[in-house]
Parts: structure tokens; C-alpha cells; sequence
């Protein structure tokens, strides 16, 4: 096998791969029951949010437990758009827009604090959001909550609501996952991880740590503005309770069981969050918080790294039996003339180096 | 192009400590300048104030003519300043080849959203700089390693990659805590001739604060020797060594003997 | 009589291996010296001591066999480690770093006298008793992390690079302290040092390690006498 | 003038009952570095153990002593098989997993005993004193000042004891630690059960008051949150001062700025903890967080 | 258009109906700080349906006997959760959603339900919007809207003819906002009512303290609470007695139970608690051998799962629910929820078990639920008697 090839194969394979996944997921409402459908749609929405919180707070080490305000926010500015016979699409982008304006000047603000400081602030937004959707009612409905209807399938596409509305969220979900994939694969994602590791750090790479939590910050708030986009368009009612503290919190844990610091992991997280309280009503209604707490106890007490982290955990456990010697001395891609290290002595030279068989990437 | 550097009067308390009083001394571009002087010295404050982490109490700090005392680490970074930590920082769990990319932040164009849209200038940008990382990794003898977690390498290779990911960064003032601690006889050898290289392909000016005497005659044009925060002596590596107030507050006697 | 064996020790980083057998031994009251390159091992190889990381093999400690035991039941034994890198406690004040590492000892009046002792010889920590070690210049945190072992009476000392960082003269100081503690008190020690000049002022034996194993041990004189340890360690 | 000194004692009895949760926050943060979501859940579930005996006909306190060891042991337990796998791994895993306990220990307690409230007995009376004109229940009063002698001790504990200063240094720095011969596990496990006693104490303090039911304290943990973090995460008097003053706070802005009432109110804390964290990141009383390059 | 594959109500029979057997949903708060009262809706029509079932099913309209499933779903109070559960009923093949609990949860798939063409009724909610025919077609709510209930307090009150001061205390959401606007349509004539203060709190609040010492200074003798918290009207019983202040209380129907609450809160020491109810109390000494009570609590334990004395109302309500739904069941001609609809959309006079003298079941009345009709009860120091007039 040429080397050339042996190059292009796995690039290849890739795409073939990726081709397949998007003509999988066009084609599968069609093929679908409507319960699966929308159970795909509920998932693209939390998906998206967890997106947006694994920007911040995977890859960002910002710790934020505000993001389902921002949910509620893009969910009650859709509403609010649709009873006003907006255009759909300025709905969409006045939904992203106002939830990243507020999460800019919030995080103007809460940037300017360190570690867990920044968790207060973020504590607040959906504690103190209740009450102001209920106060501001012509705005929200108050605490009866507010409908919108504009996700029902019309007539000459000939397909179901919720085949129509599976691809509105696919296409905003594909969206957002798209353009955050390549984010964090460049200089941006290197910046967002060198300020969560260490912000003196990331400050002398020319990195401001402020500006790249305000991004970071304002990334996740678009992201939470877009899901509550799609939240509306799944559910097509939202009122206070969209926006309780402790969605914050499963949102937060569904982040880190899917994978922090991982795109397809937030992908994970939103199919967490949407299926285990499937799961557990099906498994007894009545027990559903014993079986959710055990369920993530017992999910990341087998792969801390979250789901995401499955293959590698398999590949290493399937591994184990092949030890490597050190790398130092042999390992391909040491340039000639500087040997990594020293050999000081003559009489023992090493013998059976193997390469190491680690892969890059995943 | 090499910066210059001036101090002047430079001061810097935390609470009622005293860390540096009134250090002042200027870096001609292109030259290579030695920082050294007894554990708790203030060298690694002095560093910590012209690469913006500290803010000096008073005194100016000047960079190329223009006040940066006070200034943000990133904008000074922005301006052509590069340093090391004394202790390695890392990023532990990143490869070693994210880890010197990191270098390149400042040299790469285009906001977040031309690298969400994958812009074509930001691809072609990404794909330079991983390229030039690489040859620097292997330059090195580091390319093995490229793909490896920074974890998986000893204490010793960490101020290696440090080393490289600011030249990454193609630096105007270089600042280089402590390369050469945890390295053998040989390793500081090695140490010496890259730097030397550097500066042979490179306009630069490097400040390096090190214990390695060894180091210090064989790279320095200049010495700064600072004692409880206070500038001691200025001169050539020479100079410093013979000076009986080094000695007495440095170097040992003993020690004396056996660096020589 | 030995105090310390090791015996093919192989340890692992999770699948990797990087010691691929590791033989030696340090007699009771003895001093035993580790060289080698960047990335040959030293630092497993004291760690596979004080158990932070897996290993194999077999290793001995005052007739015990040790392996496998967690750092605090080595600790209880009498090793004392001074790790390599940042070994301080860092919100914590110096004082309280020296009260930590006498945490074994029952004798309330002697850990005062220790750690005068501890701040009179490196008086740079004597004016920061109360800061905390995270403010710490490098070299003083590492004089502070000598002195937490010091702290610990131990019977033998692993030192892991301790004159990193340290200014020529305090190294010097250092490893008299160090010396002077031996010839006192007869602690063993196992030392890893870069500073071959240093590292030969305190050892009576030593092995150089290559890629996780012995490739020579011998006498310091013997070594020093060696053109390629000259070489590689000492310069000239 | 009556209206407001009551406000402020309403407010004090409220705080104190926030103070109570935060205090085993502290502990917990200050012997193992985390911060515990769980420790609300673990009170309530103390609160239900002592229930259970005072139903078996024990006498109130012998309930509560036998709740608090259990308690003590149910925490070393926890922090053994359950939070030790994730205490050297990344830190938003560990929340998380609290986070999972929390769900795990609210729902058992659930399937146990149901969702109805239970009457809890008080170990006081609930009579009230007259102070200043201002009328306050014997049982504030009485949680007031168990809470500060706690508060005192925990102070002592960590800033006098030996205990303290191993728990401090392991929360620290576990591995450093070890090499000085501090047996990292168990003093974990006793950071946690301790951590848990202080819960069981705040649980049954509280739950007369609150009625047990499962999610008794899920309010107050969020109150608890804000005052561990506004009071600086590393002191215990801290905490306590800054649950008080959210309490009094909030309700003197309620009824005297009538804009903000009672259903806003609780922006008023936030907003001033916002403030103060600007100027002191390390809160009231905490001590900041050494950091050098 | 409807979902992929969800059938509309036509002739032939519905999803979730056979020869032999029908099945019903719920999806209801069954974990979360609503869990109790959740959980006495299953409860209730679980222990109603149970029985029935044991006794060989109901016979329907179309002379098919058929017995009745109930499959029961937790939603938390989350709507997003309410809506995915009424989508997963509708795969289940659920004939009907009935007896959830909580006005956005239901809320949240009103629309799909009106789509789908798949009943939504009985719910415990008293937003009226489920009552509202034109606008909820295939909705009906259960229990009275919350207007009536604090219009029956208010029209108690004004018919008092003494003076009277109130001071109001509500919870800040619809459930409190209806109490009060009912209570307030009720006395605007009467001159002899004057509002002295009014308070909001807020459903995750720990106290009420605040807004108990304002109002307390407000110098009221009347204090209508609607509070749907049991350990804050608990506490709020027993704080106003403390700082002195003893006024006439009310109590909505869902907070007003005399042993888990007014026995520890010590309700006996104000001159009067008024509640409006329409359900036998079974924690009422004056109900402990009434022979619905005995049945009704035997039928709890063995067939509902709850051992308990439900210490919420909705355990009763859902019971009635199960009452009301046979009645409709016996009447529906055919197999499908069109017939359903109709068929409950016209019982009248109803009498179903627990029911108060006073009150039943009308179905008929468009912008009314199905229990309209409510009695005004003052506690009496162990359980309650109706009042017939304040004081
Ligand atoms: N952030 C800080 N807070 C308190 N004291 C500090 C701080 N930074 C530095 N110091 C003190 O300033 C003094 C100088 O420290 P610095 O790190 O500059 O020394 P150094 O010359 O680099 O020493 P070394 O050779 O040991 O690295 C030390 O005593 C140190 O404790
Ligand atoms: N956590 C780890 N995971 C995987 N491999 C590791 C890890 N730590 C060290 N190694 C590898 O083990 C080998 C030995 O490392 P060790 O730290 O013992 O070297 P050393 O001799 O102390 O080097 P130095 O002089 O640089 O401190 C190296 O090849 C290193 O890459
Ligand atoms: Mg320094
Ligand atoms: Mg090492």
C-alpha cells in the first residue's frame, strides 16, 4: 500500500462516511414514526444548547449554569415574533441576535470575575429570569405561558408537522454543529482551551482572557437563543417554567456526560437529556429520580470522559495487552541530525525499539 | 525586527514585601542579556513585569520606545513579546503540536466567524503554521512527540516545547525563565547552540534568566544581577563572576570553583 | 545491609511502559545516584518507589516488600520523596507546609526545633513564614519542599531534582544540609540530579538509566572517570 | 419602626436556615476542593433517618445523635465508592456527579417516604421572645445560635487543629501530600462524613420548619450557593454573615422598594453579589487563591 | 397537516379502544417539588378504575364491556416533558390524556391534542382556557376554575355586612392571580370589603415571613391566602400567630387539609379558616365513617398504591375524575373519541362519590369545567362543616 494511499483512505472514508450520515438523516423522517421524529427533533433542540454550554464551560472552563435563561429567552422572543406575523427567518435571527446581545452584556460583566464567581452570575439568570417572564406578561404571557404555532407542515411540501418539523431543526442544528466544529478546530478552540487551562498563559500567547470568555460566553448564548428557536418550534409553548434553574443543571450534566470539551459530545448530551426521561418513565413512572441519578452515576462512573469517550475506552481496554517501550530515541519523525537525547554510554546500546501505535486524532 | 527594552525605576510591592525597588537597566536590540542573582532575587517578578503579568508599583517599562508598563500580557504579546515559565505550563492534556499552535495566536488572521465559515485565508493560515510547528518540533528533535498528550513526556521536554512555542510566535524579545533547569550536562549544551542559531537566523533580543553559569558566559552579551529586588551590577558574564559582591551574594564560593 | 532493593522494576503509564527493568540498591545509610537523559526514567523510578505509578518487579524497603503500596503507607515506613516540579502545598503558609511534612511525628517540641532548623537553613523562607507557598519564588518553593521532607525524619530520602531552580550557592548549601544530615543521622538517600558536579559531591554510587533501564552502575569515582559520562554529565 | 426591626429578624431566622446548607458546603469545599450539589439531598436524607427513629418512639434528640452518626458514616461511604474515582479527573465531572448524587439521594429518599410532608418535631419550643419589639421564635433563635457555635468550631477545626491543617493540605494537594505520610483516602472520607454531619444538623434544624419532603432543601441550596461564594468559599464565618445579610436583604427590598416586591426580590442578593465580587473575587471574607506563573 | 401516522377521530373505532379493554394517560408532576399532589392523581383514578376492573369492567355505551387501563407518565412540571409524554402517549396508543396536573403542562400540548384530535380532559388545572369550548375542543377541565373558588369566598364575605379589612396573600402565577381576580370580582359592590394590603410570594420561596409581618401591619381581620405550598401555609399559620396577628383565613381547596395542615399549624387559634371545597375531607372526623370515605380509602390502598391518608385533595378529585369518565363511558355509542366527546360533554347532576351536598358533576356549561360548584367550610377545629354564612 502506498503511502499516498494510505493517506487518502481514511480521508476518504470520512466523507463516504459523512455523505451517508447526511443522506441518512434526510431521508429518515420520511421512513420514521412520527413519535421517533419528534423524539430526533427534541434532541437537535438540547443538542444545540448543550453546543452552546460546551463552548463556555467545556472548552472555555467558563463555569455557566445560566444557559437554559438563554433557552428561554430565544424560545419567548420566537413567540413573541410569531403572534407578530414576523418573517420566520427574522424570527430566527432576532432570536439569536437578542440572546446574544444580553449574553454579550452579561458577560461584559461576569467575565470580569474569576472561577466560581462567574457561576453566581450565571446562577442568577435563570433564578431571577422566572420571575421576570412572569412580570413582564405582555411580553410572555406570564405565568399561563405563551403559544406559537409555525411549524406546521404546509400543504404543498405534502409532509407531516413533524417530518416538517424535523427538518427545520435539522437544518439549524446541522448549522450550528458545522460552524462550531470548525471553530474550535483552529486558533479560536486553542484559545478557548488555553484560557480554561491557564489564563496567565493564554494572556502572554496573546490571548486576552477576557475578550475570549466574552466570545466564548456570547457563542453560547446565540447557541441558547437558536435552541430555544427550535425549542418553540418542537414544542410551540413556552412559559416560565421553560427557563427553571434546574434545567440549567441537567443541561449541565447532560454536557458532561456526552463529553465536555467534545462536539460530537454535545450531540450526545442533547440525546441524553431527551432519552433518559423516556427511559425511566418507561422503566416506572414513579421511580424516574431514583433511575435518572443512578443512570448518570452509573454512566460516568464507567466513562468519566462521558460518552463520548466509549471508543476510547474500548480501544484501550482492547489494547492493554500490547505494552510499549518508551518513545524517546526511535520514534519516527526524529529529524537526523539532533537526537532527541543523549547516548553517554557506548556499551549498552538499546535494542528493540517499537513504534508507537498511538494514531493521530480520533 | 529586534525590540528594545528599557526600565527604569522600576518597583514593585505586594503588601509590605518589597520584590524590586528602583531596577533600571536597557536592552540594545539583537543582544542577548543575562539575568541572574539569588532565589527570591525578584527575576521572575522582573520578567512577570515586562511581560505585563505583575504591574509594577512605578517605574516605566518600554518596549521599542513605546510605555508598556501596565499594559494587558496579550497586548504586549500582540506588540512581539514571548516568554517561558519558569515552571513549565503547559497544556496537559493537549497534544504536544497544540501546544506550541499556541505560539502562533497572534500571527493568525481572521475573527471567530471567518474560522467558523472556514475561510480559505484561515484554512491556508492554520495549515502554515502546523507546518512550520512541525519543522520547528523536529528541529528540535521533538517530532516524535508531536502527536503525544504533553502529559506523556518528562519534566525535562517541557521546557523544550515552552522554547518552541514562542518562537512560534516569531518574538521580537524573547524571554526565557530558567531554560536550561532539569537539563543534563549535554542537554544545556544542546540549549546553547539552539539559542545560538536563534539569534544567527533570527533578529531578536532574548533576556534569559538562568543558575547555569555554564550558560550564562557561553550566550550572554550582557549580565544584570539583581539581589533583594535590587539592581546589583551590570556588565559581561566575566565581570559578574569575578565581582566579589556576586560571589558573595550568588554564586558561593565553593560554587565559584566548581563552575569554573 | 540493604536498605532499599529494587529488582527488574517495570512500570507503566496506563498501556504505557517505561520501565522496562530497573535493578538497584541502596544500603542502609547509603547514597545512590540516578543519571541519565530527559525522558529515561529517573522520576519513574522514584515514584515506582513511593507507589504513583504501576508497577512490577520487586521492590524492598527495610526487608518489606513495597510494591504496590499507596504513597502514604511508603511515606509511614520512612521514605520521604521530594518530587520533582512544584512540591509544595500552595495555599498553604510556609509554616504550616513544615507542620505537614512532620504530620507522622508525635514529638510536638522537636517539630519546633526541626523547623527553625529548616528556616535557618535557607533563610530566604524566614521572612515568609506566614505567605503562602504559591507566592513563593520557584527556588524558594523548592527549598520549602526539602524542608518538608527534611520535616519527615525519614530513613531514606528520594530527592528528585532538588537543587532545580536553586541559585549555585544555595544548591551548594543544600546539598551540605543534605551531607551533613547523612553523616548525622544516617539517612539513606536515592538521588536524582542534572547537576553531575552536585550529584557526585553527595553519592558513593551510582546507575545511569537508558530508556527505562540500567545500562552501567558503578562507584561515583569510577563514573566520573568515564570519558562519555564526562561527556554527557560533566562537561570538559 | 416595629415593621422593620421584625424584617430584619424574619430575615435573620431565613438566613440562618441558608447559613446552615452553606456551612457544610464550606467544609466540604475545604476538605476536598469541590463543591457539593448533593449536600442539600444528603441533609434531607439525615432529616428523614432521624425521622424514622423519632416514628420508632426514641426520644427527638437520641434520634438526631443517631441520624448524625449514620450520617457521618453514609458520608465516608459516599466519598469511598462513589466521588473517589472522579476526585483527581476534571473537576466538572466531580460537580456533575454530585449533581447525579443529589438526583440518586432525593430520589431514594422519595421511594422511601414519599412526597408528603412530614411533620418533623422540633427540638425546641415554639414559643417566641420579645426582642427589641420585634417578636422571634424561640426556634430561630435557638437555629441562630447552634449555627454560630458551629460556625466557631468549624473555624477552630480547620485553622487550629491538625485534622485541619491534613484536610486543608489534602484538598490542596493530595499527591504532594501523600509523600509527607497523610493518609489521602481517609482523610477524604472524614472531610465528607464530617461534611455530612454538619448536613444532618442543618437538616434537622430546618426541617420543622420546612416540613420534610424530598426537595426540602433544593431552594435553599441555591440561597446556600450565594452565600458560600459571597462570603468567600474558605470561611466559615463568612458564609454565615453573608447568608444573614441575603436574608435581611432581601426582605428589606421587598417591602421597602415596592418596584422590586417579593417576587424579584431575589435579584437584590445577586446583584450584590455581583458588586462585591468585582471588588473582592475572593468574597467577604475568603482568602484569595495564590496564583503565580 | 397531522403527524405522520397519528390517526384523527374517525368512524372507525380510535386508537387505544378494543373490544375489551380502553386505555387512558397521564402525564403528571411523579417526581419534583409538585410530586405530591401528582401523585395522588394517578392515584385516585387508579383506585377508582381498580375496582371497577375487579368488578368486571365498565359496561359502554356500544354494549361492549371493557376494562380500563391507566398508564401513567412523568413530566416533572417541565411542558417541554408533558408535550414529549403526550407524544409518546399517542405512540402508546392512549385513547384519551386525563387527570394531569399543572396549567403549562397541560398547556404545553394543548395544541397537539387539538390537532391530533386526541382527547385532553378532566385535568386538574382551573385555567379556564380548557374550558373555553370554541377554543379547546377536545379539552375540559375538572376541577373549578380558581375564580369560583375565590368568588365563593368573596361572596360569603360580602354578605356579611360587617366591615371588614383584607389583606391578601397569593402566589405569583395563575393559580394565585385567579384567586385573587375572583375574589375581587366578587366584592366590588360591596362596600363593606376594603383590600388593606396585598402580597405576592413566590412558589420556590423557603419563607413568607416578610409578607406576613407587612401585611400583619396592615391591621386586617380577614386574610385570604391563596397559597398552594403546604409547609409555607404551615408556616405562614404559625408565624402570624407569633408576631400577634389573628385574623378570619382562607384557604384554597388544595391547602386546607386539617391534619397536614391546620393540625400542625394550629388553625384553632384564629377565629376562623375557611376553605371551599367539594370533596369530602377523609382526614375529617365527620367523614371518618361515611361510606364513600371507607370504600374511596380501601380502593386507595389496594388498587391505587398509596397506603397513605393523602394528605392532597387531588387524590379525591382524580377519584371523581374516574367517576366522571365512566359516566361517559357508559354513554359513548361508539368506539371513538368523537363519540367520547360527546358523551362527555353532557352528563349533568352527577353525583359522584366524595362529592359534597351541594355540589356535582356538569359537563354541559361551556366556559365552566366539570365541577363548577363549590362550598364555602369553616374549620371547626377538626375537620370541616359548611358554612353558611362568615363568622
Ligand atoms: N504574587 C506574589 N505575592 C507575594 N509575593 C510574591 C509574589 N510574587 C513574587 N513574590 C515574592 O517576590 C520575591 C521574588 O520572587 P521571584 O519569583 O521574582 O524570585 P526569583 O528571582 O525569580 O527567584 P528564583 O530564582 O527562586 O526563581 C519572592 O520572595 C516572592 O515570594
Ligand atoms: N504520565 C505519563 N504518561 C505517559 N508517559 C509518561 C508519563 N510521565 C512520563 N512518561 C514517560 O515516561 C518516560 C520516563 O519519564 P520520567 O519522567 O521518568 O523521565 P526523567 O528521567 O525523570 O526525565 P527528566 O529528566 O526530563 O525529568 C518518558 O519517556 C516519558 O515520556
Ligand atoms: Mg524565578
Ligand atoms: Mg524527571
Amino acid at each position: 500500500m502506498s503511502t499516498a494511499a494510505a493517506t487518502l483512505r481514511p480521508r476518504r472514508v470520512r466523507l463516504a462516511l459523512a455523505a451517508l450520515a447526511a443522506v441518512l438523516l434526510v431521508v429518515a423522517p420520511l421512513i420514521l414514526p412520527a413519535f421517533a421524529n419528534q423524539t430526533l427533533v427534541r434532541i437537535g433542540v438540547y443538542a444545540v444548547a448543550v453546543l452552546g454550554l460546551n463552548i463556555v464551560m467545556g472548552y472555555t472552563g467558563q463555569v455557566n449554569l445560566g444557559q437554559i435563561f438563554f433557552v428561554g429567552l430565544g424560545a419567548y422572543v420566537t413567540a413573541y415574533g410569531v403572534n407578530h406575523g414576523w418573517n420566520i427567518l427574522l424570527v430566527f435571527a432576532a432570536a439569536c441576535a437578542i440572546a446574544g446581545v444580553v449574553g454579550l452584556l452579561v458577560a461584559l460583566a461576569a467575565a470580569r470575575l474569576g472561577g466560581l464567581a462567574i457561576a453566581m452570575v450565571t446562577i442568577a439568570l435563570p433564578i431571577v429570569g422566572v420571575p421576570l417572564a412572569k412580570r413582564l406578561s405582555e411580553f410572555t404571557g406570564g405565568s399561563q405561558g405563551i403559544s406559537a404555532r409555525f411549524t406546521d407542515a404546509p400543504d404543498w411540501s405534502g409532509l407531516a408537522n413533524d417530518q416538517w418539523q424535523f427538518y427545520i431543526v435539522l437544518i439549524v442544528t446541522a448549522g450550528a454543529f458545522l460552524l462550531a466544529r470548525s471553530l474550535v478546530r483552529g486558533k479560536y478552540g486553542r484559545a478557548f482551551a488555553a484560557v480554561r487551562e491557564n489564563e496567565a498563559v493564554a494572556a502572554s500567547m496573546g490571548i486576552s482572557p477576557y475578550r475570549t470568555k466574552v466570545l466564548a460566553f456570547t457563542i453560547a448564548s446565540i447557541f441558547g437563543g437558536a435552541s430555544g428557536f427550535l425549542y418553540l418550534a418542537a414544542v410551540q409553548y413556552t412559559s416560565p417554567e421553560t427557563l427553571s434553574f434546574g434545567h440549567s443543571i441537567s443541561l449541565l450534566a447532560a454536557m458532561v456526560i456526552g463529553g465536555a470539551g467534545s462536539i460530537a459530545g454535545s450531540l450526545l448530551g442533547g440525546a441524553y437529556y431527551v432519552f433518559v426521561p423516556q427511559l425511566t418513565n418507561a422503566i416506572d413512572p414513579n421511580l424516574t429520580t431514583v433511575s435518572q441519578g443512578a443512570i448518570l452515576l452509573a454512566v460516568l462512573f464507567l466513562l468519566p470522559g462521558g460518552l463520548v469517550s466509549l471508543p476510547r475506552a474500548v480501544r484501550r481496554l482492547t489494547r492493554r495487552a500490547a505494552p510499549r517501550r518508551s518513545t524517546a530515541q526511535t520514534a519516527p519523525g526524529t529529524s537526523p541530525q539532533t537526537a532527541p537525547a543523549h547516548r553517554p554510554v557506548p556499551d549498552a546500546a538499546p535494542e528493540g525499539h517499537e513504534q508507537t501505535e498511538r494514531q493521530d486524532g480520533p | 525586527m529586534a525590540a528594545s527594552l528599557s526600565l527604569k525605576d522600576v518597583n514593585l510591592h505586594f503588601g509590605g514585601v518589597k520584590v524590586l525597588q528602583d531596577v533600571s537597566f536597557d536592552v540594545e536590540p539583537g543582544v542577548i542579556l543575562g539575568l541572574v542573582g539569588p532565589n527570591g532575587a525578584g527575576k521572575t517578578s522582573l520578567f512577570n513585569c515586562i511581560s505585563g503579568h505583575y504591574k509594577p508599583s512605578s517605574g516605566s517599562i518600554s518596549v521599542d520606545g513605546t510605555e508598556v508598563s501596565g499594559s494587558a500580557p496579550s497586548r504586549l504579546a500582540r506588540l512581539g513579546l514571548a516568554r517561558t515559565f519558569q515552571h513549565p505550563a503547559l497544556q496537559l492534556n493537549a497534544t504536544v503540536l497544540q501546544n506550541v499552535l499556541l505560539g502562533a495566536h497572534t500571527r493568525l488572521p481572521g475573527g471567530p466567524m471567518s474560522w467558523a465559515l472556514r475561510l480559505p485565508r484561515t484554512v491556508r493560515a492554520e495549515r502554515e503554521v502546523r507546518a512550520e510547528a512541525l519543522e520547528l518540533l523536529g528541529r528540535g528533535g521533538l517530532g516524535w512527540a508531536a502527536e503525544l498528550p504533553a502529559d506523556e513526556l518528562s519534566h525535562g521536554l517541557h521546557k523544550g516545547i515552552e522554547l518552541w512555542r514562542a518562537l512560534l510566535s516569531r518574538p521580537a524579545l524573547l524571554l526565557l525563565d530558567e531554560p536550561a533547569a532539569g537539563l543534563s550536562h549535554g542537554e544545556v549544551e544542546q540549549l546553547i547552540a539552539t539559542v545560538r542559531r536563534l539569534r544567527s537566523e533570527q533578529d531578536i533580543t532574548i533576556i534569559i534568566v538562568e543558575h547555569h553559569m555554564g550558560l550564562i558566559s557561553a550566550l550572554t552579551d550582557q549580565v544584570v544581577v539583581l539581589d533583594h529586588g535590587r539592581k546589583l551590577m551590570s556588565g559581561t558574564a566575566a565581570d559578574a563572576q569575578s565581582d566579589p559582591r556576586v560571589i558573595e551574594a550568588y554564586i558561593g564560593k565553593d560554587a565559584a570553583d566548581d563552575a569554573a | 545491609m540493604t536498605l532499599l532493593e529494587l529488582k527488574d522494576v517495570t512500570a507503566s503509564y496506563g498501556p504505557v511502559q517505561v520501565l522496562d527493568g530497573v535493578s538497584l540498591s541502596v544500603p542502609e545509610g547509603g547514597s545512590v545516584g540516578i543519571l541519565g537523559a530527559n525522558g529515561a526514567g529517573k522520576t519513574t523510578t522514584l515514584r515506582s518507589i513511593s507507589g504513583t505509578v504501576r508497577t512490577g518487579g520487586t521492590i524492598r524497603f527495610d526487608g518489606r516488600d513495597i510494591r504496590g503500596l499507596r504513597s502514604d503507607q511508603v511515606a509511614a515506613l520512612g521514605i520521604a520523596h521530594v518530587p520533582e516540579g512544584r512540591g509544595t502545598l500552595g495555599q498553604l503558609s510556609v509554616r504550616e507546609n513544615l507542620l505537614v511534612g512532620a504530620y507522622l511525628r508525635r514529638d510536638r517540641k522537636a517539630i519546633e526545633t526541626d523547623i527553625d532548623y529548616c528556616l535557618d537553613l535557607f533563610p530566604q523562607l524566614q521572612d515568609r513564614v506566614g505567605s503562602r507557598a504559591a507566592a513563593l519564588s520557584g527556588g524558594e518553593q523548592q527549598m520549602l519542599a526539602v524542608g518538608r521532607a527534611f520535616m519527615a525524619k525519614p530513613k531514606l530520602l528520594l530527592l528528585d531534582e532538588a537543587s532545580l531552580g536553586l541559585a549555585p550557592g544555595t544548591a551548594k548549601t543544600v546539598y551540605q544540609a543534605i551531607r551533613r544530615l547523612r553523616l548525622e543521622s544516617g539517612i539513606a538517600m536515592l538521588v536524582v540530579e542534572q547537576n553531575a558536579n552536585l550529584a557526585f559531591s553527595l553519592v558513593d554510587t551510582a546507575t545511569v538509566l537508558e530508556t527505562g533501564r540500567n545500562v552501567l552502575t558503578g562507584t561515583s569515582a569510577k563514573l566520573k572517570g568515564m570519558d562519555e559520562i564526562r561527556r554527557a554529565y560533566l562537561g570538559g | 419602626m416595629g415593621t422593620f426591626i421584625q424584617l430584619v429578624v424574619d430575615g435573620l431566622a431565613t438566613g440562618s436556615i441558608y447559613a446552615a446548607l452553606a456551612l457544610a458546603i464550606v467544609l466540604v469545599n475545604q476538605a476536598t476542593g469541590l463543591i457539593n450539589f448533593a449536600q442539600g439531598g444528603l441533609a434531607v436524607l439525615s432529616a428523614y433517618i432521624a425521622y424514622v427513629f423519632v416514628q420508632l418512639g426514641l426520644p427527638l434528640i437520641l434520634a438526631i445523635l443517631i441520624a448524625v452518626v449514620l450520617s457521618f458514616v453514609l458520608g465516608a461511604l459516599v466519598e469511598r465508592f462513589l466521588v473517589r474515582r472522579f476526585e483527581r479527573g476534571d473537576p466538572d465531572t466531580a460537580v456533575v456527579v454530585t449533581i447525579g448524587l443529589l438526583t440518586l439521594v432525593t430520589g431514594i429518599s422519595a421511594v422511601l417516604w414519599g412526597y408528603n410532608n412530614l411533620a418533623f418535631p422540633s427540638l425546641f419550643p415554639l414559643t417566641s421572645v420579645e426582642i427589641l419589639g420585634a417578636v422571634v421564635s424561640v426556634r430561630s433563635l435557638a437555629t441562630a445560635v447552634t449555627i454560630v457555635v458551629i460556625m466557631v468550631i468549624l473555624q477552630l477545626l480547620f485553622l487550629r487543629t491538625k485534622l485541619g491543617l491534613a484536610l486543608r493540605a489534602v484538598a490542596d494537594n493530595p499527591a504532594s501530600a501523600a509523600f509527607s505520610g497523610l493518609p489521602v483516602g481517609r482523610l477524604l472520607m472524614v472531610g465528607w462524613g464530617l461534611a455530612a454531619t454538619l448536613g444532618a444538623i442543618a437538616g434537622v434544624l430546618v426541617a420543622p420548619q420546612l416540613t420534610l419532603t424530598p426537595g426540602m432543601l433544593d431552594t435553599a441550596l441555591v440561597y446556600a450557593l450565594a452565600a458560600v461564594i459571597l462570603g468567600g468559599l474558605n470561611s466559615p464565618i463568612g458564609c454565615v454573615v453573608a447568608a444573614a445579610a441575603i436574608g435581611v436583604l432581601e426582605n428589606l427590598v421587598a417591602v421597602y422598594i415596592p418596584l422590586i416586591g417579593h417576587d424579584l426580590k431575589i435579584a437584590v442578593p445577586f446583584a450584590l453579589i455581583f458588586v462585591i465580587l468585582i471588588v473582592r473575587p475572593q468574597g467577604l471574607f475568603g482568602r484569595k487563591v495564590v496564583v503565580r506563573v | 397537516r397531522g403527524d405522520s401516522g397519528g390517526q384523527g377521530g374517525g368512524s372507525a373505532s380510535s386508537p387505544g379502544i378494543t373490544d375489551s379493554a380502553i386505555t387512558l394517560g397521564i402525564t403528571t408532576p411523579l417526581s419534583g417539588a409538585t410530586a405530591g399532589p401528582g401523585k395522588c392523581t394517578v392515584a385516585g383514578v387508579s383506585a377508582y378504575f381498580g375496582a371497577v376492573n375487579a368488578a368486571g369492567g365498565v359496561k359502554f355505551g356500544d354494549g361492549k364491556t371493557r376494562t380500563v387501563n391507566i398508564k401513567s407518565y412523568d413530566d416533572a412540571y417541565d411542558p417541554q416533558k408533558s408535550l414529549a409524554n403526550f407524544q409518546q402517549m399517542v405512540s402508546d396508543n392512549v385513547f384519551a390524556a386525563t387527570a394531569g396536573l399543572g396549567t403549562p403542562t397541560n398547556r404545553a400540548f394543548r395544541d397537539a391534542a387539538i390537532s391530533q384530535k386526541v382527547p385532553q380532559v378532566l385535568v386538574m388545572t382551573g385555567d379556564p382556557l380548557f374550558s373555553d369550548r370554541k377554543q379547546s375542543p377536545w379539552q375540559l377541565g375538572f376541577v373549578p376554575i380558581y375564580q369560583n373558588e375565590g368568588a365563593a369566598f368573596g361572596k360569603l364575605l360580602a354578605k356579611s355586612g360587617a366591615q371588614h379589612k383584607v389583606a391578601i396573600l397569593s402566589q405569583n402565577d395563575d393559580y394565585g392571580k385567579g384567586y385573587v381576580a375572583g375574589f375581587k370580582d366578587a366584592i366590588k359592590g360591596a362596600s363593606n370589603i376594603s383590600v388593606v394590603g396585598e402580597q405576592t410570594y413566590e412558589a420556590t420561596d423557603t419563607s413568607v415571613d416578610a409578607q406576613l409581618t407587612q401585611l400583619a401591619s396592615s391591621g386586617a381581620d380577614v386574610f385570604f391566602n391563596a397559597m398552594s405550598i403546604t409547609p409555607l401555609t404551615i408556616a405562614a399559620l404559625q408565624k402570624a400567630q407569633q408576631i400577634g396577628w389573628k385574623p378570619s383565613w382562607f384557604l384554597p381547596s388544595n391547602t386546607s387539609s386539617p391534619t397536614a395542615i391546620l393540625e400542625p399549624g394550629g388553625g384553632a387559634a384564629y377565629p376562623g379558616v375557611y376553605s371551599v371545597s367539594f370533596a369530602k375531607a377523609p382526614q375529617s372526623p365527620a367523614f371518618a365513617k361515611d361510606p364513600d370515605v371507607v370504600k374511596f380509602l380501601d380502593e386507595l390502598k389496594k388498587y391505587g398504591n398509596y397506603p397513605d391518608m393523602p394528605a392532597f385533595p387531588h387524590c379525591m378529585w382524580s377519584y371523581m375524575v374516574g367517576a366522571t369518565l365512566e359516566q361517559a363511558f357508559k354513554n359513548m355509542k361508539e368506539p371513538t373519541r368523537d363519540s367520547f366527546m360527546t358523551a362527555l360533554r353532557d352528563i349533568k347532576d352527577l353525583k359522584a362519590p366524595l362529592m359534597l351536598e351541594g355540589t356535582s358533576v356538569d359537563t354541559t356549561v361551556d366556559g365552566q369545567p366539570a365541577v363548577s360548584s363549590v362550598v364555602v367550610q369553616k374549620y371547626n377545629g377538626k375537620g370541616y362543616a359548611t358554612a353558611e354564612n362568615f363568622g
